[in-house]
């Protein structure tokens, strides 16, 4: 259940070129600037747009001009729109409801699933109200349970959490990640939002004017980001562990305090410029304070990115004078800190 | 609402309004009871309605899937056929009628299969009311849900279609009551020509009381020998039309 | 053989030997009359049914070319009933003559035919492929007048309505129709009507699906029972 | 494409062109080039043209608008007024006609009037056979376009009102646009109805070569002597309303 | 030019009763949960939904029930739609000039003023594009674009960022605030991002449940969040003052030393987490170091805030086991740390 896709294709004079492979199981976040090819290529593999060249291949052939191509009803996919496009004559527990009953669900059963799927995104009370009378964010969240219900090979999700407000967002996040987790398809994902991209998706793909520009593991990434737009985009230490209270013993080695206690598998993320440098270990507020050795720097715009090797290896942003004060140089040894508040956590699987 | 729009709008409507009036001025209301009564005309009445009703079910279930391929098929030629759908309507109703006796008739080619294989023969007949009706409203049907399917947003149907929707499921559960205004609209137009179908039905299916005498046929022949009568007949016509129409379309539009 | 032939539809009367249905196709302005007629000979012979189909006479000549299942057609004039090639020796059963039909009151100040050439009043014909429209241009012909007519109507009452409206001044109209109209309408009578008598034929059908019946309506309808109807409705005898 | 949607869209199209095959095949065509020829044909094509086309011309500017206060005004009796357009619908063409001679005749009050303040008397001129044929065609217009109306999203005539559009300037730049293909489909309809019009037109306009005579006129007269030079005239009447709407219809929507 | 407004109307079984003052030039940001009524109370502002009773006054009386009732078209508003709205049948360019147009404007001049606008936000190749050829983040800007480009005297903005990509935003943040600085009327923000809010708006409104939960000024919301929403959502420190390079002089005193050199008046941003306590001055990245005297703490869910009195005056977050360790309580000096790469700054007025 290995999706392996060749997406050519384009729309007026627009023109994508995007080698796609999702291990089944595998969640792969599509990040990119707006016009980038984001939704193109969604729309390529849902079998909206037929390739021009190359092909798409989830246990079958879908797409391989000019022989083969599979209409989208008889590709097991889901997707949610950029802009829900939610069925405006029926009511929110149809519509979540539908993709179960177009495939033959009876009636109460395909309800019962809809209704559970509703639960999930916190919208029980809406269920005999019309998309019409939604707010923007409660349309998105039915436009994700109408995706999630019916369990398709291929998840497709165009910016899914981009009208949740942040009180909403991590729980509908988290139950978004619980069900990519769970579910053992093939799932690609589009967002602007690096936190989403990094805890959602074991990959990320970066799209730049209809061609990859990177793609790798989030960690991998967030490490060597290619280009100004991936180091600004990714910009974050995801790291994995084990939680036990406000404890992460990471897999990686070391241990981080965090604010938020936890228990289980979880993701541990923090921005760059959370992390700050001591010539000696430094005594104050900073739960976490670990030697590590200047691995590597890249000059970016006014700042300098630091690749630091230790328990655990993160990537921090300085000031050019923070590199001078301390005298910083590939092999120097200094004592970084970080503030358990600075931390976010996500379980995982 | 701005006056360039409601002028008009209110023109068009007295245009419509006040012929209707000066009918309603000659009728004869002081012996419109006695005559309301009668057999003929409530026969007639019923036959009319029934005949309609039968038609744009015909036309609608042939109609609607009809301006779904012309609105949505990728078929080549779809102008050509678009425009052959609209011949009906130009057609005089008379050579209309005289066409489907050409076809259907018991001589026509159509109509000789119809006979040989199933017994079945259509002009002079209720049945043949119903037929020559439905050739002649449905292009009005299929019209007007053509350019009703073709102002939806296809997107919706993409929609559908990711989820597993086949495209008569999506086209029945999503693209129909997307477009239901539309489909409302074409079906009162159908039925609405249907109910006042005169030239084709006289022709194809005879003027026979209580088989084929529709209220346009009773009409046209009182106009002969009694128009006071005529114009009762087309007041009750009228009357039970707006009062249909007006009574559903509500409901419908407003489901 | 009298009543022996009867059908499971109903007794025959006796002396004729008719059952079942009747179909009749005949001429719109035929309406009235041989609706009565129809009941009448109903009334004679129990157990019959006459079905009528009214309409044009060409219509009428169309479908029965077509195939309809009909016993007998009356036309309203003789070119439709030799389109019908299977009538039986159709007989001329009434006539018909023109007569100048003006408004009630007469507001156009029409007095004969001469004034059918004034440009200035508004006059309604019947279209030259009617048959009451062939009858009026016999009659202009020999009255040696060139008709200023502003319409031609599709039918005779058609003509007859426009004047019953008053849209037009004065037109040219059977005599059946201005008796039928009433006091909306008055009629002048004139010397050239003669010239154009408009025949009515009857005829049964070869292929009639009931013979008998067919023969019996035709007959009864030429019996005197059947003129007298036609008398009260304005037809001369033929 | 789903066969369930198929079958009945081809039995539906078989159904209006069958007939129309038994009628080209009765067309005496090798006498055809000189029948049409024949000054006649022609100034009866040119007059139903050219009335087809004034007459859609005034329903479009009365009844578009009528449309949109239907399907958007807040007015009591709405569902009323809407049935009442639905009316010369289903009023059989000869009585339409006669309404229209009891409003607008010589005696009629409207009639009246007009011949009294303008000197303008609408019988047996060709401006009565455009008026006899805007009524008849009429509704088919403003049911077909108030039907797309009404599925149209009335959140972009809001975005336009915020924009500071007045109603209606949002009208004619939003709205009429956005439901263009429901607008030509009720154009469509109105004019191919304006086409073959008879029984109106023959009744209010009367019949007289070159004023009067349109070819649907000239159809049934020539039923009564000659009928194949009827179904001349009809085929005529057919690849013309065909040729010219196969054309347009294709522009106007890929507009 | 103030919009003085009582908002009380409902949609269906919603009711939202919202009291307004926007005084001219000042810009308030709505904040609130999905469904809160945000969207309610703009349409409310723009005609679009008539009010149940209360008022909407701007210049002269736009609605107060049961007497006045001025239609959109004749209120000086500019909306920008949460899903956007574009005209589907006209070019981008007539889509931004339509308000001009219909103002009057004669074509040409409208079409000028268009392109410049579309040009701000980066469009100018898609003028003759149809709103179907864009991508969902083009469009959001052309709606801002169209919005924008007739001056209103009162601009409403429903999240008109949201679909910007992380390389756009920034930008078009920066275009959208020199836009709202500079004109002279009102303007209602909705947003979920609380960086928008707090960088473009001179004041918040948070909304729940169809009623104001908390308003004011971002920096005193900030530091004294009524509910647990707001400190969520609000939990930024935003500080103005002169930048000269990297050196910002800080209005209310002191000095920051930020990573991004600018010039002029500027917002500096950053999050309570990134402030770092010590009991000494601590040596190290952190740039920007200094005493301050604890005034208040909160307890929250998991973390402490505390409020921070020096120069400048701060909000900090930290886990409850560094106030032990720190031994903090109200009036304790201790040392801030801030490194200069965790503020961002935004030019202001
Ligand atoms: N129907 C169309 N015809 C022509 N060009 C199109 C069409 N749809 C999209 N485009 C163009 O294709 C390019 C890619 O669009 P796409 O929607 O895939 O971008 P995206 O990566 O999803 O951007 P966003 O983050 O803004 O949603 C854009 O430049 C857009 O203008
Ligand atoms: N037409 C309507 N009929 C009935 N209820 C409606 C209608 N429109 C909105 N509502 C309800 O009103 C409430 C407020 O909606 P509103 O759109 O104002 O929320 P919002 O604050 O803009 O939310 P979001 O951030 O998700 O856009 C919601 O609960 C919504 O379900
Ligand atoms: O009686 Mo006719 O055949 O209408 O002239
Ligand atoms: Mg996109
Ligand atoms: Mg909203």
């Amino acid at each position: 259940m290995t999706l392996d896709a060749h997406v050519r294709t384009g729309r007026g004079t627009f023109e994508a070129d995007v080698p796609l492979l999702v291990q089944p199981g595998e969640t792969v976040a599509l990040l990119g600037p707006n016009g980038a090819g984001k939704t193109t290529v969604l729309r390529a593999l849902a079998g909206l747009l037929p390739l021009r060249s190359g092909h798409i291949r989830l246990n079958t052939t879908w797409d391989e001009p000019p022989s083969t191509f599979v209409p989208p009803e008889r590709r097991a996919v889901g997707v949610v729109f950029q802009d829900y496009l939610l069925f405006p004559h029926m009511p929110v527990l149809e519509n979540v409801a539908f993709g179960l009953r177009a495939r033959g669900v009876n009636r109460e059963a395909a309800r019962r699933a809809a209704r559970a799927q509703l639960d999930a995104v916190d919208l029980t009370p809406y269920a005999d109200a019309r998309p019409r009378e939604l707010s923007g964010g409660q349309a998105q969240r039915v436009a994700l349970a109408r995706a999630l219900v019916t369990h398709p090979d291929l998840l497709l999700l165009d910016e899914p959490l981009s009208a949740l407000d942040a009180g909403t967002r991590p729980r509908v996040r988290a139950e978004l990640g619980r069900h990519l987790r769970e579910f053992p398809g093939c799932a690609v994902l589009v967002t602007h939002d690096p936190l989403d991209a990094m805890v959602l998706a074991d990959r990320l793909v970066v799209v730049e004017g209809g061609r990859i520009t990177q793609s790798g593991e989030p960690a991998v990434i967030a490490r060597k980001p290619a280009t100004d737009y991936v180091a600004h985009l990714v910009g974050l230490n995801l790291l994995r562990g084990q939680a036990d209270g406000t404890a992460v013993a990471l897999d990686t080695g070391g241990t981080l305090i965090v604010a938020e206690p936890a228990a289980g598998p979880v993701h541990a993320a923090f921005p760059p410029t959370a992390i700050s440098l001591h010539p000696e270990r430094p005594s104050g507020s900073p739960r976490n304070t670990w030697e590590v050795a200047v691995a590597g720097m890249e000059q970016h715009a006014h700042t300098v990115r630091l690749h630091l090797d230790g328990a655990p290896s993160v990537v921090a942003e300085v000031t050019p004078a923070v590199i001078a004060e301390l005298g910083l140089a590939p092999g120097t040894r200094v004592w970084a800190a970080l503030k358990a508040t600075e931390i976010q956590t996500y379980p995982r699987a | 609402m701005p006056p360039v729009l409601v002028v008009p709008a209110v023109l068009g409507l007295a245009f419509l309004v006040v012929p209707l009036i000066g009918l309603l001025a000659k009728a004869p209301w002081s012996t419109l009871p006695q005559r309301l009564t009668s057999p003929e005309v409530l026969d007639a009445l019923e036959l009319s309605l029934v005949c309609a009703t039968l038609a744009t079910v015909l036309c609608v279930l042939m109609g609607v899937p009809l301006a779904w391929v012309l609105a949505r098929g990728d078929i080549p030629g779809r102008g050509f056929i678009r425009a052959l759908v609209t011949v009906p309507l130009v057609l005089p109703p008379v050579v209309g009628g005289a066409a489907l006796l050409f076809a259907l008739g018991r001589r026509g080619p159509v109509g000789q299969v119809l006979d040989d294989w199933f017994g079945v023969s259509l002009p002079f007949t209720t049945a043949g009311v119903v037929v020559a009706e439905a050739f002649v409203a449905m292009p009005f049907l299929v019209i007007s849900v053509e350019g009703a399917l073709r102002a939806a947003d296809p997107r919706f149907e993409e929609a559908a279609a990711t989820l597993g929707a086949s495209r008569w499921y999506a086209f029945r559960r999503v693209t129909l009551p997307s477009v239901a205004p539309g489909v409302v609209a074409g079906t009162v137009l159908c039925w609405a020509r249907a109910l006042g179908e005169f030239g084709a039905t006289i022709t194809f299916a005879g003027n026979f009381p209580e088989k084929t005498t529709t209220m346009p046929l009773a009409v046209y022949l009182a106009l002969e020998t009694d128009p006071e009568a005529a114009i009762v007949l087309s007041v009750v016509l009228l009357a039970v039309s707006v009062a249909v129409l007006a009574s559903l379309r509500e409901r419908w539009i407003g489901g | 053989s009298t009543g022996s032939g009867g059908t499971p539809t109903g007794s025959s009367a006796p002396g004729t030997g008719v059952t079942g249905t009747v179909t009749v196709f005949a001429a719109a302005s035929l309406t009235e009359s041989f609706t009565r007629i129809g009941k009448d000979f109903e009334a004679a012979n129990p157990g019959v049914k006459v079905t009528f189909n009214f309409a044009g006479s060409s219509a009428l000549a169309q479908q029965i070319t077509q195939g309809a299942p009909v016993d007998v057609f009356a036309s309203a004039a003789p070119a439709n009933m030799q389109q019908v090639a299977d009538a039986v020796s159709p007989t001329a059963f009434a006539r018909n003559k023109l007569e100048i039909a003006v408004p009630q009151g007469n507001p156009g100040k029409v007095a004969g035919l001469k004034d059918f050439a004034d440009a200035g009043k508004k006059i309604a014909l019947c279209a030259e492929q009617v048959p009451c429209g062939a009858a009026a241009k016999k009659v202009f012909t020999a009255a040696g007048i060139t008709a200023a007519p502003d319409t031609l109507e599709q039918d005779v009452k058609a003509a007859l309505t426009k004047v019953r409206l008053g849209e037009v001044d004065a037109a040219l109209v059977y005599r059946t129709d201005v008796k039928a109209a009433g006091a909306s309408v008055e009629g002048i009578e004139f010397p050239e009507a003669d010239k154009a008598v408009n025949d009515y034929p009857i005829a049964a059908l070869k292929k009639a699906p009931n013979a008998k019946g067919a023969k019996a309506f035709v007959d009864y309808v030429l019996s005197d029972k059947g003129k007298s109807v036609l008398a009260d409705a304005g037809f001369a005898a033929a």
